[in-house]
C-alpha cells in the first residue's frame, strides 16, 4: 500500500538513510528494528510524507497516517476537536476554507472517533483537551484519530517504548485489528519480542542501510537482535557488594496521587518500583528526586532531607533521570553543553582559576570522554542536542547524570526509546553505579526492565506501594504484572 | 509569552550580504517617500549620513544617543536569555534619573565632583534596582507576567515622575513646564569631545559590555541559557529559579537607572518628564537585535543612535519632516528586523 | 460622581481599546503578538477621519479596514514568511505608521487650512431602555462602534469554539509544529488572523476619529494599543476577557476624568490607579489558565 | 560692529525689498496644523516668508527638550539668522542651547519667569493669560440663561490655572450670579479625554462650556452633540467648533515677529520680553457666531468690541490673576 523506493536522507553530515528500499501491503504489520539512529524515524517520516527525500520515490496507495515517536496531538484540543481538525482542512484550499468557516460538528466527530475505538478495541475521552490524557490514552487516541479520519495505512513509530505490558498487549491487539480489517501497520520498534509476535515481515535497518528484510518466521529472536546491533553484549560482570546502609529514605509521602508512600533505597542496592501508567509513578520520582514538595513527609538523603528542595538533592549527590527526555536536555544547546552541564555548574576545575570563565577544553575533552564512555552517536559534541536521534538524546542524558559518582539514582524508565545494545550498557551503568555505592530507585512500566535490573521490586498501585519483592523471592512476571494493575496476589506479603 | 527563546533566535550581528539587501530596501522604500516629499533621495542620504557621522557634532551626537540604549539593553540580555522580558526599562529609567536628580540637587553644588557623581550614580542604579524589585517579586511569587507587569510600572512611574516634578522636585525659578532645578555644575559629567554633547560616562557602554561577555562565559551565563530553554532542567540542576529570575530582573532595572543617571549628568543637566522618552523600548530592541550578545548590542545600540542622530540632519539639509524621518527608521528598523533573520538562517544556526 | 455618567464614559472609552483588543486576542491566540497595533490604530483613525469626510463614515470604517488589512498582511509577511522577530517588527510598523500617519496628515491639511468635516457615525438610542437608572445610558445610548464590538466578541468566542477555522487558530498557537503534521496551514492561518486583527485595530482607531471625535491629530490613539494589550492578557486570551480587560481601563480612565478636580489626590494618583489597579487584577487572575503555548516563538522551521 | 554705517545701509535695503532674506527656524511644540496656538505662528511666518522678507524652516511635536535640543544645536550650529522656539515647554531647552551659541539669535515664549532668565541674545514673548481667560469669561457670561459654566483644561499647571481665574472673573463681570464647574484632563492633547469631561460636565447641568486655553479638539465636537456652545474653542481645530463656538480670543504673532525682524536688522535684538495683550494687537478675538446658540445676544460683537476697547485703553484694569 505504501512503497519507498532507494531513499535517500542526509542532514548536514549525517546520512540518516541511504538508498532504502521498503513496502507494506494490505492485511500485514510490518516492523521496522534497528538500533537507535539507524534511520527508522527517517523512514517512518518519509513513508508518511513528512519529510521529503533528498533521491528516491515513494509511493502510497491508500491513506497514510503517522502516530510519530513524540506525539502529535495539540494539547489545548480535545480528540474530537483534532478529527474535526482533519476534516476541516486538507481537502483542498477552497473547500477547507468553506468547512472551516462553518460550525463543525462535535456529535458527528465523536460518533467517528467511537466507531474508530470500536475498530481499536479501546476508547480514550474524546473531550478533554489532549494534554490531560495520559501517555497511552495519547498513543491511542493517535491511533484512533488516524482510523477515524479514514486513514488505512498506520506508521506507529516506537508507540510502545512507555507502556506497561498490558497496554502493550492491547496496543498490539489494536494494529493487528487494523491490518486485519484490511489497512496496513508500520510498526517502528526496539523490542524483538513485540516485532517478533506482532509483525508479519520485518525490516532491519542499520547505520541508514536496509541490512535485511523478511516474513518474521525467518527470525529468532537472537538472529534479529544481531542483525540489528551486530553483536548483542551480555551484561557485564559487575561485583556487587551486599547492601549497606539506608541512603534514599522517603517516609509517609502524600502527593498528588500519592497516599503514605514509605521507600527506603540502600547503598548498593537496586529497587525497582514497577507501576502502570497513571500508578503515580512520575509524581514519586519527582519527589525523590527533590523537585516537588510533597504535602505530607519527607525525603532524606544519607539522613539529609532533601524535601522539595532540588539544591539540596544536587547537593546530596541525586542523579535523576526523567521520564520525558525534554525534561532533560536543551535541544538548541550543544551536546556538549547538555552533557557536562552538572559539571560546568558546580565543578570548579572546569573554570579558569582568577576569571571564573568556563574553561572550554577542559569542557570539550570531557563532553568526548562522555560521548565516548556512553556511546553517543555521532561522536560530535558541538551538535545541537536536538538533532541527535532520540535513543542517543537519551545515552547523553543518563551519560550526564550517572558520570559523576552519584549518591542516589533515581532514573524513570531509563532505557526507553534504546536499542538492545544501549539498553543493556545503560542497565550496566546502572548496576556500576550501585556498585559504587549509590541507592539507585528504577521506575518504569517495563516488567522486563524492571525484573532484570531490580534488587527488590515495589508495585505502585493507584499512588499506593501495594506490593513488594524481594530478590529472593523473585515472582514471575504474571503474578507482578497483575499486582501492578491493581490484583495482588493474596499470599505475598504487603 | 512564556517563550523568548524565539527572541535569541536573532544572533549577532556581523555584516552579510542579507543585511545589506534589507538596508537597500529600506532605502529604496525611503527613497520613494523622500522624493514624494519633493526632495531628492541622494541628497537626503547624504544628510543622513553626514548628521550621523559627518561632523565631530554628528559623531558625538550618534555616540551620545546611542549610550543609553546600549547600556539598557546590554543590562536586560541576561533577563531575556532566561526567558524573562522585562520591559520597564523605560520607568525604571525615569526614577532612577529622579533619584539621581534629587540627590545631586539635594547634596547641592557645594560638594565637590568625587562625591556628587558616584552618590548620584548609584542613586540611579538603586532606584532603577528597586522599580524592578516589586514586578519580580510578583513574578517569582505570584506568577504575574512580567511584560504586563513592567509595562503597567512604568505609567506608574512617569506618574511618579510627574508628581514629583510638580511639587517637592519642581524647579525654583517659577518655570511653568515640569522641570527640575538644574544639577549643579560639579554633578555633571566632563565633556569627552569639544564641540559636542559627548560626555566620560560613555566608557560605561564598553565596559557594561565586557562585563556581561565575561558573564556569559561564565557558569552562570549558561544556567540562564538553561533557564530561558528549559526550567524544569533548570530547577533540577540547582538553579534557583526564583533568585535568578528576580536578579535578572533587578539587574536590568539598575542599568536602566543608571542610565536614567547619565541622561542627565550627562546630557541634559536638568530633569524633565520626558527623560526616558522611549528610549526604555528601544533598548530591548537593541538588545533582540544585537542578538543578545555584547558585540552585536553595541553595533546595533550605534544603529539606533546613527539613525536618530542622522534623522535631524536629514531633516535640517533637505527640509523633510520629522514625521517623515520617522517613517524612514521605522523602515530601516522594519528590513533590519527581516535581513538579519535572512542572514541568520543561511548560516545553519538552529 | 454620578455613576451613569462614569459607566456610559467607561463604555464609550472602551470601545475603540476593545476593538483592538479583540482582534488581538485573535491574533495571540494563533501565536503571534502584534507590537504594532498601536500604529495600525493611528492609521485607522487617519484612514477613517479622510474616507469619512470625503464620502461619509461607512467610507471611512471601510478605508481604515483596508489599511489595517494591508497592515496586518505586512506583519505577516515579515514575520511568518521572512521569519523576523515579531516584536521588532511589530515596533518598527508603530514608528512607520505613526510617522506616515502625521505626514500624510499634513499633506491632506497643510498649516493654515481649516480641519476636515467628519461626519460621525451615528448613535444608537433605545427608547425606553436608555432610561434605566445607572445602566440606561451605558447600553442604550451608545454608538454602533459599541454595539459591533459587542456582537464581534459573541461572534469571535463562537468561532473560536465551534468553527474549523478557531480550530485551526487554536491550534497554529498552541503547537505549530503539531499543528502541521495534522495538517493546519499555520502560516496561512497566522496570517489571516494578523490580518483580522489589523483591521480591528484599524477599525478601533476609526472609531476614535469617526465615531466619537468628528477630527483628527497625531495624539488620537495616545498609547491605547498598548493598553489593548495589556487588556488581551487581563482578559486571559478570550474575546469575553479583551472586552472586560479594555473595559477595566476604560473604567478607571472615566472616573479620573468626572471626579476631575473634585478630589483631593494628586491628579497623577489618578492617571497611576488604573494601571496600579490592573497590577492587583493580574496577581488574582495570574494564577490558573494559560496563554497560547506558542505565542511569541519563532515559526518552527517545519511548519 | 553694532551699528555701524554698512549695516544701517543694508537695513534700507532690506526695508526696500532688495536684500537676502533672514534665514528663521521655527521650532513648535504641537503640531503646526493644531488650529490654535502653534498654526498661528507658523501662519504668522509664512506670511512673511511669501513677502520675501525670511526663508522658514519648521520643526514640529518638540515639546520634548530631548528631542528638541538636538534640533536647536543644529540650527544654532548652521548659523540661522532666528531661532524660534515657540511653546513653553521649549523655553528651557532654547536658553540652554542659547547659553551655548552666544553669537545666534534666538526667540521663545513662556511665561513670566521667562523674562529673568533671558540672555543677551535671546527674546522672550509671553501672553496676558488672565486677560485671554477674562474675555472668554465675558463672553460666557452674555449668553442668555446661562446659569452654570462647565470649563475645560489641560493640565493641572500655573499658566493655565491663570487662564481660568480669568476666565472666573471675566464671567463674573457679566454674570455675577453664574456658577462654575471645572475639569482638569491632566494632557495637553487628549481630545477623548476632553469629550468625555464636557458630556461630565454638561450632565451636571452645564450649559455652557469653555475651553480653557483653546488646546483640544475635544471640546466642540461633545458640545455639539450635548447640544450646548462653546467659548474658546479653537475655530480652525474641529468642523464642530466653526458651528457650536460663539467665539474665542486668539493671538497674532504677525508684529512679534516683525519687532524680531526689525531689531536684528538694527543690531540691537536681545534680551527683551514682551507681553501680548489686546493692546498691541498681539491677542485678538475672533468674530461672534452668533448662530452658535440661540442665547447670544444680537449685540455680543458690539460689547465684545467694547470691551476690547476699554482693555486696550487702560480703561479697565485687570487684576493679576498668575
Ligand atoms: N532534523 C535532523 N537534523 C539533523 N540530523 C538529524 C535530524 N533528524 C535525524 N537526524 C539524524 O539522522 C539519523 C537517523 O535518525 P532517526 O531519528 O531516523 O533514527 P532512529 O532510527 O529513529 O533512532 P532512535 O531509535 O534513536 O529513535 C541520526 O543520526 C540523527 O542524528
Ligand atoms: N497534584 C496532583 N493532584 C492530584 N492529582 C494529580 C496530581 N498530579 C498528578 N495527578 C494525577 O495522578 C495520576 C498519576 O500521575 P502520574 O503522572 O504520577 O502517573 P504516572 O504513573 O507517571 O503516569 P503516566 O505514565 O501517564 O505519566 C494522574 O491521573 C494525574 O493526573
Ligand atoms: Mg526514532
Ligand atoms: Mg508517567
Amino acid at each position: 500500500m505504501v512503497a519507498a523506493d532507494a531513499v535517500v536522507k542526509r542532514y548536514g553530515r549525517t546520512v540518516a538513510l541511504e538508498g532504502v528500499s521498503f513496502d507494506v501491503l494490505a492485511g500485514e504489520v510490518h516492523a521496522v528494528v534497528g538500533e537507535n539512529g539507524a534511520g527508522k524515524s527517517t523512514l517512518a517520516r518519509i513513508l508518511a510524507g513528512a519529510t521529503a527525500p533528498d533521491a528516491g520515490e515513494v509511493r502510497r496507495a491508500a491513506s497514510v497516517a503517522l502516530v510519530p515517536q513524540t506525539l502529535s496531538l495539540v494539547g489545548a484540543l480535545t480528540l474530537a476537536e483534532h478529527v474535526a481538525l482533519g476534516q476541516g482542512i486538507g481537502q483542498g484550499i477552497g473547500r477547507g476554507l468553506g468547512r472551516g468557516l462553518g460550525r463543525f460538528s462535535a456529535g458527528a466527530a465523536r460518533a467517528r472517533l467511537a466507531d474508530a475505538a470500536a475498530r481499536l478495541g479501546a476508547a480514550p475521552p474524546a473531550d478533554v483537551p489532549t494534554e490531560r490524557l495520559s501517555l497511552p490514552e495519547q498513543q491511542l487516541g493517535e491511533l484512533g484519530l488516524a482510523l477515524a479520519l479514514g486513514a488505512r495505512v498506520l506508521i506507529v513509530d516506537e508507540p510502545t517504548s512507555s507502556l506497561g505490558p498490558a497496554e502493550v498487549e492491547r496496543l498490539v491487539g489494536a494494529l493487528r485489528a487494523v491490518a486485519a480489517g484490511g489497512g496496513a501497520v508500520v510498526l517502528v520498534t526496539h523490542r524483538v519480542g513485540e516485532a517478533l509476535g506482532a509483525a508479519d515481515r520485518v525490516t532491519v535497518l542499520r547505520g541508514g542501510r536496509r541490512v535485511h528484510h523478511g516474513r518474521v518466521d525467518e527470525f529468532d529472536a537472537d538472529t534479529l537482535a544481531t542483525h540489528m546491533v551486530g553483536e548483542v553484549p551480555s551484561p557485564a560482570e559487575v561485583t556487587r557488594a551486599a547492601p549497606g546502609a539506608e541512603r534514599l529514605v522517603a517516609d509517609g509521602v502524600d502527593a498528588g496521587p500519592l497516599r503514605g508512600v514509605h521507600l527506603a533505597a540502600r547503598a548498593g542496592e537496586i529497587v525497582g518500583v514497577a507501576g502502570i501508567a497513571g500508578s503515580g509513578q512520575h509524581v514519586l520520582a519527582e519527589v525523590l528526586a527533590g523537585l516537588r514538595a510533597p504535602e505530607r513527609g519527607t525525603v532524606a538523603v544519607d539522613g539529609v532531607p532533601i524535601t522539595g528542595d532540588p539544591r539540596a538533592a544536587v547537593a546530596a549527590g541525586v542523579a535523576y533521570i526523567p521520564e520525558r527526555r525534554a525534561d532533560g536536555i536543551v535541544p538548541g544547546l550543544p551536546g556538549s553543553d547538555n552533557a557536562i552541564l552538572l559539571a560546568t555548574l558546580r565543578d570548579r576545575s572546569l573554570r579558569r582559576r582568577w576569571t571564573g570563565i568556563r574553561d572550554r577544553r577542559a569542557e570539550r575533552a570531557r563532553a568526548r570522554e562522555l560521548f565516548e564512555r556512553f556511546d553517543v552517536r555521532p561522536r560530535d559534541p558541538a551538535l545541537p542536542a536536538g538533532t541527535l536521534s532520540g535513543g542517543n538524546q537519551q545515552k547523553l542524558l543518563v551519560g550526564r547524570e550517572l558520570s559523576g559518582t552519584p549518591g542516589v539514582v533515581v532514573a524513570h524508565g531509563p532505557t526507553q526509546g534504546l536499542d538492545l545494545r544501549a539498553a543493556t550498557a545503560i542497565r550496566d551503568d546502572l548496576r556500576a553505579a550501585a556498585a559504587g555505592g549509590a541507592a539507585v530507585v528504577v521506575l518504569s512500566t517495563d516488567l522486563d526492565e524492571i525484573l532484570t535490573i531490580a534488587d527488590r521490586v515495589l508495585v505502585l498501585s493507584a499512588g499506593r506501594i501495594t506490593d513488594t519483592f524481594t530478590t529472593d523471592d523473585r515472582p514471575d512476571a504474571a503474578r507482578l504484572g497483575r499486582a501492578m494493575a491493581g490484583h495482588p496476589t493474596a499470599e505475598s506479603d504487603v | 509569552m512564556a517563550s523568548v527563546r524565539s527572541l535569541a533566535s536573532v544572533r549577532s550581528l556581523r555584516s552579510g550580504g542579507a543585511v545589506a539587501a534589507a538596508l537597500l530596501a529600506a532605502l529604496v522604500l525611503g527613497g520613494v517617500l523622500l522624493s514624494v516629499a519633493g526632495s531628492d533621495p541622494l541628497d537626503g542620504y547624504d544628510a543622513l549620513l553626514t548628521g550621523a557621522f559627518g561632523s565631530r557634532y554628528g559623531l558625538g551626537e550618534t555616540l551620545v544617543r546611542a549610550l543609553p540604549l546600549a547600556l539598557i539593553a546590554l543590562g536586560v540580555t541576561p533577563a531575556l536569555r532566561a526567558g524573562v522580558f522585562t520591559i520597564g526599562a523605560e520607568g525604571q529609567l525615569a526614577v532612577g534619573a529622579l533619584a539621581a536628580t534629587a540627590t545631586a540637587v539635594g547634596l547641592g553644588g557645594g560638594a565637590p565632583a568625587v562625591l556628587l557623581l558616584p552618590t548620584a550614580a548609584v542613586a540611579g542604579a538603586l532606584a532603577g534596582g528597586a522599580w524592578a524589585v516589586l514586578p519580580a517579586l510578583l513574578r517569582v511569587r505570584a506568577r504575574v507576567n512580567e511584560i504586563l507587569s513592567t509595562l503597567l510600572l512604568n505609567y506608574v512611574a512617569l506618574a511618579l515622575l510627574n508628581y514629583s516634578l510638580r511639587t517637592w522636585l519642581g524647579t525654583s525659578t517659577g518655570d511653568s513646564t515640569l522641570q527640575s532645578d538644574p544639577l549643579p555644575a560639579p554633578a555633571m559629567l566632563p565633556n569627552l569631545l569639544t564641540g559636542t554633547r559627548l560626555h566620560w560616562g560613555v566608557l560605561a557602554a564598553p565596559l557594561a559590555a565586557a562585563a556581561l561577555a565575561w558573564w556569559m562565559r561564565t557558569p552562570r551565563g549558561l544556567a540562564y541559557e538553561v533557564l530561558g530553554a528549559n526550567p524544569a532542567l533548570a530547577a533540577r540542576v540547582g538553579v534557583r529559579r526564583g533568585r535568578a529570575v528576580a536578579g535578572a530582573m533587578v539587574v536590568a532595572g539598575a542599568a536602566a537607572g543608571f542610565a536614567g543617571w547619565l541622561k542627565v549628568a550627562g546630557v541634559d543637566g536638568t530633569l524633565y518628564p520626558s527623560v526616558s522618552g522611549g528610549l526604555g523600548f528601544s533598548g530591548v530592541l537593541v538588545a533582540l537585535l544585537g542578538g543578545l550578545r555584547p558585540a552585536g548590542i553595541l553595533v546595533a545600540a550605534l544603529v539606533f543612535g546613527a539613525l536618530s542622530a542622522g534623522a535631524d540632519g536629514l531633516q535640517i539639509d533637505t527640509g523633510v519632516p520629522a514625521s517623515l524621518a520617522t517613517v524612514i527608521q521605522g523602515l530601516l528598523l522594519f528590513f533590519v528586523a527581516i535581513g538579519f533573520e535572512a542572514r541568520r538562517r543561511r548560516r545553519g544556526v538552529a | 460622581m454620578d455613576a451613569e455618567l462614569i459607566l456610559a464614559g467607561a463604555v464609550r472609552l472602551a470601545t475603540p481599546v476593545a476593538l483592538a483588543a479583540l482582534g488581538e486576542a485573535v491574533v495571540e491566540r494563533s501565536g503571534t503578538i502584534n507590537l504594532g497595533i498601536e500604529g495600525t490604530m493611528l492609521a485607522g483613525a487617519l484612514a477613517g477621519a479622510y474616507g469619512a469626510s470625503e464620502a461619509g463614515w461607512g467610507a471611512g470604517v471601510a478605508l481604515a479596514l483596508g489599511v489595517g488589512v494591508f497592515l496586518g498582511l505586512v506583519t505577516a509577511l515579515a514575520t511568518l514568511w521572512g521569519r523576523a522577530n515579531q516584536l521588532v517588527v511589530g515596533l518598527s510598523i508603530t514608528l512607520a505608521a505613526t510617522g506616515a500617519a502625521t505626514y500624510l496628515y499634513e499633506l491632506w491639511r497643510p498649516t493654515g487650512t481649516e480641519a476636515p468635516n467628519i461626519p460621525l457615525a451615528p448613535t444608537v438610542h433605545v427608547p425606553g431602555l436608555r432610561d434605566i437608572p445607572f445602566v440606561g445610558p451605558a447600553l442604550f445610548e451608545q454608538s454602533v462602534f459599541s454595539y459591533a464590538a459587542v456582537v464581534l466578541a459573541v461572534a469571535l468566542a463562537w468561532s473560536l469554539r465551534r468553527t474549523g477555522a478557531g480550530l485551526a487558530l487554536r491550534a497554529a498557537g498552541d503547537d505549530p509544529a503539531r499543528a502541521a503534521l495534522r495538517g493546519v496551514p499555520v502560516r496561512a492561518t497566522r496570517t489571516a488572523a494578523l490580518a483580522l486583527g489589523g483591521a480591528l485595530a484599524a477599525l478601533g482607531g476609526a472609531v476614535i476619529t469617526v465615531g466619537y471625535l468628528g477630527s483628527f491629530d497625531a495624539n488620537v490613539t495616545a498609547g491605547r494599543g498598548y493598553v489593548a494589550l495589556a487588556a488581551v492578557i487581563i482578559g486571559r486570551w478570550s474575546p469575553w476577557g479583551a472586552l472586560a480587560g479594555a473595559g477595566v481601563f476604560a473604567l478607571f480612565d472615566s472616573v479620573a476624568i468626572q471626579s476631575g478636580a473634585a478630589m483631593a489626590v494628586p491628579v497623577e494618583v489618578l492617571t497611576a490607579l488604573p494601571y496600579l489597579v490592573t497590577l492587583a487584577v493580574l496577581v488574582v487572575v495570574a494564577r490558573g489558565g494559560r496563554g497560547p503555548r506558542a505565542l511569541g516563538q519563532a515559526l518552527p522551521e517545519d511548519a | 560692529a553694532c551699528g555701524s554705517s554698512d549695516e544701517d545701509g543694508s537695513a534700507t535695503a532690506a526695508t526696500a525689498g532688495g536684500a537676502k532674506p533672514l534665514s528663521v527656524a521655527l521650532l513648535t511644540s504641537g503640531l503646526t496644523n493644531d488650529g490654535g496656538f502653534n498654526q498661528w505662528a507658523a501662519q504668522a511666518l509664512q506670511k512673511l516668508q511669501s513677502d520675501g522678507r525670511i526663508t522658514l524652516q519648521v520643526r514640529q511635536q518638540l515639546s520634548d527638550p530631548n528631542a528638541a535640543e538636538p534640533v536647536l544645536r543644529q540650527f544654532a550650529s548652521r548659523r540661522f539668522d532666528l531661532i524660534i522656539g515657540h511653546g513653553i515647554d521649549l523655553s528651557a531647552s532654547v536658553l540652554k542651547v542659547a547659553a551655548q551659541f552666544p553669537d545666534v539669535h534666538f526667540a521663545t515664549t513662556g511665561d513670566a519667569t521667562l523674562e529673568p532668565k533671558l540672555l543677551p541674545n535671546v527674546e522672550g514673548w509671553t501672553y496676558d493669560f488672565g486677560q485671554f481667560g477674562y474675555v472668554a469669561g465675558f463672553v460666557a457670561g452674555t449668553v442668555k440663561d446661562v446659569t452654570n459654566v462647565g470649563i475645560v483644561s489641560g493640565p493641572d499647571i500655573p499658566f493655565v490655572q491663570a487662564g481660568l481665574k480669568g476666565f472666573v472673573a471675566g464671567l463674573a463681570s457679566t454674570n455675577p450670579s453664574a456658577t462654575t464647574a471645572s475639569t482638569f484632563t491632566g494632557e495637553f492633547y487628549s481630545a477623548q479625554k476632553e469629550q468625555e469631561a464636557v458630556r461630565g460636565l454638561v450632565a451636571k447641568g452645564a450649559q455652557l462650556v469653555a475651553a480653557n486655553t483653546a488646546e483640544g479638539n475635544g471640546v466642540a465636537p461633545a458640545a455639539q452633540q450635548a447640544g450646548v456652545p462653546t467659548v474658546g474653542a479653537a475655530v480652525a481645530g474641529s468642523a464642530a467648533a466653526r458651528q457650536v463656538n460663539i467665539t474665542s480670543p486668539n493671538l497674532d504673532f504677525t508684529s512679534v515677529y516683525a519687532g524680531y525682524l526689525d531689531r536684528l536688522k538694527a543690531g540691537t535684538f536681545g534680551k527683551r520680553f514682551e507681553t501680548g495683550t489686546l493692546a498691541n494687537k498681539q491677542i485678538g478675538i475672533d468674530p461672534v457666531n452668533t448662530a452658535a446658540s440661540a442665547g447670544v445676544p444680537a449685540d455680543l460683537q458690539a460689547k465684545v468690541d467694547e470691551l476690547s476697547a476699554k482693555l486696550s485703553s487702560g480703561e479697565l484694569k485687570l487684576p493679576s490673576f498668575s
